[in-house]
């Protein structure tokens, strides 16, 4: 097996202003798959994405890309940043052009690419996060999902292995939300690494294809989502109750209402079962 | 107080700005300095002209329908030092030309000489003096942001009276002249200045 | 911001910023150029039609532009022509009228030359055009940020007001007075916090110390400089020959 | 009856910019319930909220109190605000001094009260929202959670008979969420009519006695939450899937699993009814 593409190593990390943002935190990324960080508000979700892209050194433990330690060297930075993007939760606070296709192109320049490489890429982007259109607008003409969009394509630009979005489902209803899942499962399809943090295990349970999960500034479990999800009592140390698909299928096969087999990511998809059912007319109990 | 577009002789216009421009120069390079160790203020002093164009474009309560006071400009002095607010409010005026018509680009280096280097300095240096004089912090922030307004408006009173001398009586007349029309808009905005200083110095101190 | 929304919905938006800004800049130094009265006021009307006619300015837009400037002209050109004479009392003084003739004009004609320019183009391409003048870097980061937050703060302000107002923090003119100073006193404060966060941004994005952006292509840039040059050289060509 | 406290007739609202908030929208208030304001992001939630509390003014139609066309007069205005209290969606946005209890008395300090009431009051609504022991703290040094509280607090302080939230529970994690519905079931009990905005089915249909659809800047339906999510086609029209819990519930009467009758108001509602089910060993198929 490959060495995880990223890994944080018992990483504590203690703020300036002395409080704790991590302690004994450890978690792996593999190639190509759709992570969840699922966790309370303050579990430490951001302080992580923040690790993973260089912002933040940790306190102790150590950051390990490819299975090297990470040196923190100006150079290493710049390459690890280039591979690792990191998308946060408020637009306002990350946008620094007025103009859409000029702040995409920030990264991209940075990286030192010519002139020609860095249109086709903001392009390329903004075609990906389906902006194209919008390559001319101002930021501030823009809707709150529209702006969320930009700075993916910020980040897309710069071609990265590895995409972090910090709670980037906030603030979006759901269709827009469907929308956005769908862009990152594209995205994912292409072998990006997806790691994205949420508050909502029902999402996490839908869409990531193995969750970590965070309490109190640690990483206190990890796994393929289904496997995880099924453990009650990690999820309860978390504050998070159980999937709702995953608790309503356990129900209903006890009760002999389906049959026993994995069960389905998500309310509608449970749903859709239960009407099969209806129709085959077979009740198995 | 801003010159309007055009309103200056050329060789005024073309005077302010070649006596703002090293000043200019200066601010930046002082900042410049700062930037290796703090990277950060290349944004902070973004964010921070954004907040003083935003103030500047307040309407102050009880003067309605004024706008365009230099708000912020005597705070940042403070906080910034006199220096670094000729680059902040060379880009406040800047915009305030730009987006709202307020002043203009030929006579930018006029309003800059008034605004973004006398007003800070005369703030900063009563600031200094009222604390060197023992003044507790509200009459001394109050007195620093008035006085830092007031000098502006005397300062372009100077520039218009220098660019347009009465025919009988000369400069002097002249200054007078326009000290005295522009008091009636600049004094009451000098003190709402004062006041609105005042009280977000106060509110910020809490934080 | 009328000026800001009006530059965006412009038929000239487009056009290069090059060549709007020479053609400003002839309109500029026309105005400076030409003497006569009639002369000035000739070239103030070639400049506000070019921007009605040619860039489409909505003229409600454009007469809510020009007033603010029209009345710190008013109040100048009255201070001029009135005032306290050397024994105090105040009087008309004739004596300066053509002068302040003359530099009314002068400015209205400037005033027209500089509207038209930034009514038709928005600020990222004046910025852009000030990045080919090679305006310092330092200066033009600030710009850059300042244009964006600019669009953030008054947001967050206009929330900010909106909340007081419902707990009643504009009932009257005390109230006023301290929920601004309150509301200016916590974004005073959100300043650094922000300036933070765009830094921590920026450096997720490997961002090199100063910030690069790629300028926008204006693919006809070359020819609407040519007609621009030619338009504003005819405007200097009469206000030369007014002169002599 | 008595008239409803608050009723929006035919309202219409045109923006300065030229955009449709509302048009033709009605909604009615009683007093003493639990309403969800229920609609996808820009079908005019929030104006609705702005135009119950006169912060904006009907373009068209009339808001009306207690049964009287409101008049907008400024002591009027004062009235509305002190007896119909807002809150906004961003803490950030609305919480403006460094001290918990200073911020809290904002409100009441612009009714006039003098410094005892003041004092009484701020205590009273800290007490409700179960921060009295964060009196004295700095507000920036409190959870996204607290602040929300806070938020709430200060609208408490003003003592009103209607209380309006701006999707209260966006950001907030489960255990969150679930404190803040009690928190206001608690108001609701004590005769406060509240009313929240949200774009969750699921939530309104699990707590609200009524919900108002919004669409497209008009309220196209309202009625009792059980009765409301029964219309599919309403739901439907406003963009919403039928909540999870009354589709589930309905497919398992059909299956027989479960006896007809009114249907849980929560999937938690229906695991329990369903585990029920399992003990008493009745399936009735």
């Amino acid at each position: 097996m490959n060495p995880p593409i990223l890994e944080l190593q018992t990483v504590a990390h203690v703020y300036p202003d002395g409080s704790k943002g991590l302690h004994d935190c450890s978690l792996t990324l593999q190639r190509g798959r759709r992570y969840a960080l699922l966790g309370a508000n303050g579990a430490g979700k951001t302080t992580v994405l923040q690790h993973l892209n260089g912002l933040l050194r940790p306190t102790a433990g150590q950051l390990r890309i490819d299975g090297q330690a990470f040196d923190y060297s100006r150079a290493g930075l710049t390459a690890l940043r280039s591979r690792v993007g990191l998308v946060f939760q408020n637009p306002d606070r990350q946008l620094f052009s007025a103009l859409v296709e000029e702040d995409v192109s920030f990264g991209p320049l940075n990286l030192g690419l010519d002139a020609d490489e860095v249109r086709a890429r903001v392009a390329a982007a903004l075609d990906a996060v389906g902006l194209r259109g919008h390559a001319r607008r101002a930021v501030h003409q823009l809707s709150f999902g529209q702006k969320k969009r930009v700075c993916i394509a910020g980040v897309l630009a710069m071609q990265p292995d590895v995409l972090l979005l910090d709670e980037p489902m906030a603030g979006l209803d759901a269709p827009m939300q469907t929308e956005l899942a769908a862009l990152l499962d594209q995205l994912a399809a292409r072998g990006v690494t997806v790691l994205l943090s949420t508050h909502d295990i029902d999402f996490a349970f839908r869409w990531a294809d193995d969750i970590h999960v965070m309490a109190g500034g640690r990483c206190i479990a990890s796994g393929p989502a289904l496997a995880l999800c099924a453990q009650a009592d990690v999820l309860h140390a978390a504050g998070q109750r159980p999937p709702a698909a995953l608790a309503l299928h356990a129900e209903l096969v006890d009760l002999g209402v389906l049959p026993a087999g994995p069960a389905p990511r998500s309310v509608d998809a449970l749903l859709d079962t239960l009407r099969a059912q209806k129709h085959s007319g077979v009740i198995t109990a | 107080m801003h010159i309007m577009e055009g309103f200056l002789p050329p060789a005024h216009a073309l005077g302010w700005a070649a006596v703002s421009l090293p000043f200019l120069a200066w601010g930046l390079r002082s900042i410049g300095r700062d930037l290796q160790s703090h990277p950060e203020r290349r944004m902070l002093l973004g964010v921070a002209a954004a907040f003083a164009f935003l103030l500047s474009a307040l309407k102050l309560p009880s003067v309605t329908g004024s706008c365009s006071h230099p708000t912020g400009v005597g705070l940042g002095a403070a906080l910034f030092g006199p220096a670094a607010m000729v680059p902040v409010g060379f880009v406040v005026l800047m915009f305030q030309a730009l987006l709202m018509a307020h002043g203009g680009l030929t006579t930018l280096g006029a309003n800059v000489f008034s605004m973004a280097i006398v007003g800070p300095f005369v703030s900063y240096g009563v600031l200094r003096a009222a604390s060197a004089l023992g003044f507790s912090r509200s009459p001394a922030v109050f007195l620093a942001a008035c006085l830092g307004d007031l000098a502006t408006y005397i300062t372009t009173s100077i520039q218009l009276a220098l660019a347009f001398p009465a025919a009988v009586g000369g400069f002097s007349v002249s200054f007078f002249k326009f000290a005295g029309i522009f008091a009636l808009t600049q004094v009451p905005i000098a003190i709402s200045e004062g006041l609105l200083t005042l009280l977000v110095v106060n509110a910020m101190v809490r934080f | 911001m009328l000026i800001e929304s009006t530059a965006y919905a412009s038929r000239w938006r487009d056009v290069a910023p090059s060549a709007k800004a020479l053609f400003a800049l002839a309109g500029v130094v026309a105005a400076w150029v030409a003497r006569s009265p009639y002369a000035l006021a000739a070239l103030t009307a070639v400049l506000v039609l070019t921007a009605l006619v040619g860039a489409r300015v909505p003229l409600r837009a454009y007469a809510a532009t020009v007033l603010p400037p029209l009345g710190f002209l008013l109040i100048s050109c009255a201070a001029m022509l009135f005032g306290p004479d050397a024994q105090g009392d105040w009087r008309w003084s004739g004596a300066m009228l053509p002068v302040v003739v003359h530099t009314a004009l002068r400015s209205l004609a400037m005033l027209a030359a500089l509207s038209g320019l930034v009514l038709s183009t928005p600020m990222p391409g004046l910025l852009a055009l000030m990045r080919r003048l090679r305006m310092p870097e330092l200066l033009l980061d600030m710009m850059v940020l300042c244009y964006r937050m600019l669009f953030v703060l008054r947001q967050a302000w206009d929330e900010g007001v909106t909340a007081q107002s419902a707990r009643l923090g504009y009932r009257g003119w005390r109230q006023a007075w301290r929920s601004t100073g309150l509301l200016a006193g916590q974004m005073a404060v959100q300043v650094w916090q922000r300036a933070a966060a765009l830094q921590m941004a920026a450096d997720a994005r490997v961002c090199q110390g100063a910030l690069r952006f790629l300028p926008v292509v204006y693919p006809q840039a070359r020819r609407q400089c040519m007609v621009a040059a030619l338009a504003g050289a005819l405007l200097v060509a009469l206000a030369v020959g007014d002169r002599l």
